[in-house]
């Protein structure tokens, strides 16, 4: 579904030398197919307008035709850089239907993957965060680790992108020997990887000029805009869903939230770079003691949950990610309705790039951390 | 030889040959300059760089070269077709054009103009043209708006780099390279050690001059895809790009006569030899480097995977056995000779070291923003150039008049200067500033 | 669910409990007023979520649902309304800001015109797009071929 | 010495030629271009006449700082809406009397000084070289001069600067 010619260059003569540019679907950095209009005044931004949908697959519709299991590889594609989470959330709203819990054996290793999960995609963001900013050796950095991950799931569940590792009930495959040694040789190395990025950039000049004091959200405007995730806690709301409503087995260990006072660029960076300290300290501690037991719950082979509704969220990467389900009693959802964290941030991008120039429209959309596949659905 | 070409063009014979073989060399060389760039690259990001075309990518530049030439030419709908084709000439003309006065070793040097360094850099401030030029006939906003970019911060860093130029200029005394090299020889020390805050400027001066490293807005891909060359393909996008390896090779080369004293060997004055022979300590330099050169090519040689690679590399391995002979037969031949070979040698390798540090930058440093890149222009370089002229005057006085050693004049002169760059640093980041950056019209 | 009642007696219809989580029925009119209510005096703070249910048989066709939570209390609420096929409904706008880009998804995928939204288009189909994808009677393999043939110039794939 | 002449000629032709051609061209950037090129022509003659100094001076002062201003303006000039003005106004006769006159004059200074029309072959060995006298000039015996003109440079500066300030 494309609108017209996607990068004409609409120069229509507003102000004295105002002029709308487009930061056309296939610009090198705007993480996917997303399009912006950029109301110039100068180098300055003074309106921009996201223009989406280009990556919009009606996933809402299919599921309405699709069994239970038979939809849960699709929430994989939604964001695919942190499909792990995606997996977990769904099953666990789809148990919260069935009024089910997963065996403690499954919970343990679904909080150990998805903080994997967590890891790759904060690498992820980070490699390309930097790239847009023009730091070119982190790229390289992140991606070398984010490698290790990947190994790690393909060796647990055949994928390494859309892993489907997750089902209804619990886990499909037995943790693989050697499991335990890969997650725990990883945490050891990725203590000081993580060191290693801080020295390239946090105190770099340049890197805290571009960074420090672009794209600010305060805390209140933050919450009315609804947005969840690092971007929150970055303006200071120090709320994170697995310590407000913990799910799987987040409430067996301590970790704790960063939050960053004044919410601009550089804070949410640092709060991400912190999470992936913190998401490494869960892994630790999860990989000590994982529960003997069945991996699967006594679920039967047809789903019929009864007639009702249930609405689950995670704490995904991005932000919060929440399932709104509706049955209707037959095998197939009659309405499932997904909280999108990535959607939901972008709507605060117009706020943050009023009076931003052109240079930091580009590094606010890094920040944000947005996957067009969730945003598009 | 010389009956042979009637006296009135003799003196113009040796210079045309030398023009000659610098245009010849400078596209091999920048070609290679950029599979130095990309090694470089890569090794600092935990990766491998091109191997695929000749052992260890040596050929890349080749195959570059060959793929650029075949590419399709396009020029945009209604570009204007005249400056479409004259800008990336222009720019290329100028740069080839500065290696006139460039003294690449004692002898090897075109045309020693008694206002060589000026020349250079008038004629490196023409290059601007090529840019502008070329963003405006490509009719597309995004290249003018790179173009404008680029020719605003050629302008305003070329003041600071000429500043810094000007400190090391006063302790020479002149401003023909040859005489500027000679003026460190006999001051005895390079004047990077008596001028260092006017290296810096000079470094970070060139840096931007040559729209490279933290500074490479124009052609910032985040941003405006391209700059000014967004439009441009095949053989016209890379006199393009020639002009600006060679812009960076000028840059590098000026840097090296006047702060690292052009083709001197380190420790120029210090003679004593090697026991029983002539040979001086650091004349055996140049063979050695080539020796060991050549030594790694074989030892690599046999370990291509293909055999057509092992031959290549085999055979570069024995051009860098020639060169190492070649540096060891000039050390017994004239010393006209010998000065003009190791003066070639020593000149290239500090251009080289020069070139280092500028990859060293482009992989470490994010880039600017384009206010913030003008702000550090305007606000921090350029005053501080003054003030470092300035001392440097003071402190020519101070040792003439006064009589202090040259040692001490120049070390109260560094630290006064390096004391106003702190205060003017710590005013630069007043929080005014970061909030709303100064509104740059373009 | 007392105060609610009390505050605003008939407009809330029924208030139930599925699967442990909070559900309060409201008339579709008086949403605005308490939503309002919700947010500055129950401290609902967040609106995570504003959807639509399609139940074609009934009569009053949709459920517009909102998904409300409490940074406080740590507590969620979700306000449902019934709506006829082609009745407004006020816009949440003004309450939550982050209505405006779930109320034009709505509005893309069911057709609910959501009335004081700033600009209400489609947000996720091309503009120019007809019907309504999300309700039931729009079946899956169907697709607006005009606007394909017209803009893509192919003949859409079913 | 034929090579001077035929360089001097080759020069003057250039400078005469880009100068008509700049006045000609109907496209703003073309006729900058040609201006550039007539003064690097006049550069020429000054290189010919073995006054490097004045020939690098020209090329950084003229054609390196104040043409790029000039491409500058043109290109930020938002340049369609100057090309629809009306570009002649029709008072062709009036600049016909007048060139006519213009070229009496010159003809006629050219005629009375036809005894020393000849090529200034180059001073042969200046005494000292012309960067040092152009220094020594300037800092020694023309120092007042050089100074007044220097504050009066400095407040043309800051006037722009004051004008530039109150419209941003």
């Amino acid at each position: 579904m494309t609108k017209g010619p996607t990068t004409e260059i609409t120069t229509t003569v507003l102000g004295a030398d105002e002029i709308i540019l487009n930061m056309g679907p296939q610009h090198p950095s705007t993480h996917g197919v997303l399009r912006v209009k950029l109301k110039l005044d100068g180098e300055r931004v003074v309106d921009s307008e996201c223009i989406i949908g280009y990556l919009h697959r009606g996933v809402e519709k299919i599921a309405e035709h699709r069994s239970y299991q038979q939809f849960a590889p699709y929430v994989d594609r939604m964001d695919y850089v942190a499909a792990v989470s995606n997996g977990l959330g769904y099953c666990e709203a789809v148990e919260k239907l069935l009024g089910t819990e997963a065996p403690p054996r499954a919970k343990v290793v679904r909080t150990i993957l998805t903080e994997l999960q967590r890891i790759a995609s904060h690498l992820l963001w980070l490699g390309t965060h930097a790239l847009d900013i023009g730091a070119l050796t982190p790229v390289f950095y992140c991606f070398r680790e984010r490698e290790e991950i990947l190994k790690i799931f393909e060796k647990y569940c055949g994928a390494r992108l859309t892993t489907h590792a997750f089902r209804i009930g619990g886990l499909q495959y037995e943790t693989y020997d050697g499991f335990e040694e890969d997650v725990k040789r990883f945490c050891n190395d990725f203590e000081h990887r993580v060191d290693e990025y801080e020295t390239l950039l946090t105190e770099n000049r340049i890197w805290v000029g571009r960074t420090k004091g672009v794209g600010i959200i305060t805390a209140a405007d933050a919450i009315a805009l609804g947005v969840t995730g690092p971007v929150l806690r970055g303006s200071g709301v120090k709320w994170d869903l697995r310590k407000a409503m913990p799910y799987a087995a987040y409430d067996q260990y301590e970790f704790d939230i960063p939050t960053r006072p004044t919410g601009d660029t550089y804070d949410r960076y640092i709060v991400r770079m912190e999470e992936m300290r913190q998401s490494r300290r869960i892994c630790l501690q999860a990989i000590e003691n994982i529960p003997s037991g069945p991996i699967l719950g006594k679920v039967g082979k047809v789903l019929k949950p009864p007639p009702g509704e249930v609405y689950h969220s995670i704490e995904a990467p991005k932000g919060e990610l929440g399932y709104y389900i509706v049955s209707d009693g037959t095998t197939q959802p009659y309405r499932l309705r997904v909280r999108p964290p990535s959607f939901i941030n972008l709507q605060a991008f117009r706020k943050m790039a009023e009076g931003a120039l052109v240079a930091d429209v580009v590094a606010i959309i890094g920040t944000i951390d947005i996957v067009l596949g969730e945003v598009d659905r | 030889m010389g009956h042979l070409i009637p006296s009135s063009i003799a003196p113009y014979v040796l210079p045309v040959v030398y023009a000659v073989v610098i245009v010849a060399v400078l596209p091999l060389l920048a070609g290679y300059i950029v599979l130095l760039e990309r090694k470089v690259m890569a090794d600092m990001q935990a990766r491998l760089g091109p191997m695929r075309v000749g052992p260890h990518g040596l050929l890349q530049p080749i195959a570059d070269a060959v793929k650029l030439l075949l590419k399709e030419d396009i020029i945009p709908a209604n570009a204007d077709k005249l400056m479409f084709w004259m800008a990336p000439l222009v720019s290329v003309t100028m740069a080839l054009l500065a290696y006139a006065a460039l003294p690449i070793g004692p002898a090897f040097q075109i045309a020693d103009l008694n206002v060589g360094l000026l020349f250079i850099l008038g004629i490196s401030s023409l290059g601007i043209y090529g840019i502008v030029l070329g963003g405006w006939a490509s009719n597309s906003h995004y290249s003018l708006l790179g173009a404008l970019r680029s020719a605003a911060q050629l302008v305003s860093y070329e003041t600071a780099a000429g500043l810094g130029l000007v400190s090391a200029l006063l302790l020479a005394g002149s401003l023909s390279m040859k005489e500027i090299v000679q003026a460190q020889y006999d001051q005895g020390t390079w004047f990077i050690f008596s001028v260092p805050v006017g290296f810096f400027i000079y470094m970070v001066g060139s840096i931007a001059e040559t729209n490279r490293a933290p500074f490479d807005l124009p052609e910032a891909e985040s941003e405006l895809v391209a700059g000014y060359m967004t439009e441009y393909s095949g053989f016209r996008w890379s006199l393009y790009f020639l002009a600006e390896y060679a812009n960076m090779i000028i840059v590098a080369g000026i840097a090296t006569t006047l702060f690292l004293g052009g083709w001197l060997r380190p420790f120029a004055r210090w003679h004593d030899h090697f026991p029983g022979t002539s040979l001086e300590f650091f004349d055996v330099i140049p063979s050695l480097v080539f020796l060991a050169a050549a030594g790694y090519c074989f030892y690599l040689a046999p370990k291509q995977p293909v055999q057509i690679q092992k031959i290549v590399m085999a055979a570069f391995g024995a051009a860098c056995l020639l060169l190492a002979g070649a540096m060891a037969a000039a050390l017994f031949a004239s010393p006209v000779v010998m000065a003009g070979i190791h003066g070639a040698f020593w000149f290239m390798a500090k251009v080289v070291a020069y070139l280092y540090a500028f990859l060293w930058f482009r992989f470490t440093f994010p880039r600017y923003r384009f206010d913030q890149l003008m702000r550090l222009g305007w606000r921090f370089l350029i005053p501080l150039a003054l003030v470092n002229v300035i001392d440097v005057g003071v402190a020519i006085i101070l040792r003439q008049e006064l009589g202090w050693s040259p040692f001490w004049a120049m070390l109260l002169m560094t630290l006064v200067t390096l004391g106003i760059a702190m205060w003017l640093a710590s005013e630069g980041s007043k929080p005014a500033t970061t909030l709303q950056p100064a509104d740059t019209e373009i | 669910m007392q105060r609610l009642k009390s505050r605003f007696g008939d407009a809330i219809k029924e208030a139930t409990q599925d699967r442990k989580q909070a559900i309060v029925l409201v008339a579709a009119d008086k949403l605005r007023e308490i939503s309002r209510y919700c947010r500055d005096d129950e401290k609902f703070d967040m609106l995570d979520d504003l959807t639509a249910v399609d139940w074609p048989k009934r009569e009053k066709r949709f459920d517009v649902v909102l998904i409300l939570y409490s940074f406080p209390k740590n507590e969620r609420l979700r306000l449902k309304a019934h709506l006829g096929e082609n009745e407004p409904v006020p816009s949440m706008c003004e309450v939550w800001p982050v209505a405006n880009w779930l109320e034009r998804e709505c509005y893309d995928m069911f057709g609910i015109v959501f009335d004081g939204h700033p600009d209400l288009k489609r947000i996720l189909l091309p503009d120019e797009w007809q019907g309504h994808p999300l309700r039931k009677d729009y079946d899956i393999l169907k697709q607006d071929t005009d606007w394909v043939r017209e803009n893509l110039g192919i003949e859409s794939g079913q | 010495m034929i090579l001077n002449q035929i360089l001097f000629y080759f020069f003057a032709l250039l400078a005469v030629g880009s100068a008509i051609l700049m006045v000609t061209r109907r496209n703003v950037v073309h006729s900058a271009v040609f201006l550039i090129s007539t003064l690097l022509a006049t550069a020429g003659i000054f290189l010919q006449l073995q006054a490097e100094f004045l020939f690098v001076v020209q090329i950084i002062l003229y054609v390196g700082g104040i043409m790029v201003l000039f491409v500058f303006v043109i290109m930020l000039v938002n340049l369609d809406v100057a090309l629809r003005q009306i570009q002649f106004n029709r008072q062709k006769y009036v600049a016909a009397v007048l060139t006519l006159v213009l070229a009496a004059q010159v003809f006629f200074a050219l005629w009375v000084a036809r005894a020393g029309l000849n090529l200034a072959n180059p001073a042969d060995k200046m005494p000292v070289r012309n960067t040092e006298a152009i220094g020594d000039a300037i800092f020694q015996r023309y120092m007042l001069p050089f100074e007044i003109a220097s504050v009066l440079l400095l407040v043309a500066m800051i006037g722009a600067v004051v004008m530039a300030k109150r419209r941003v």
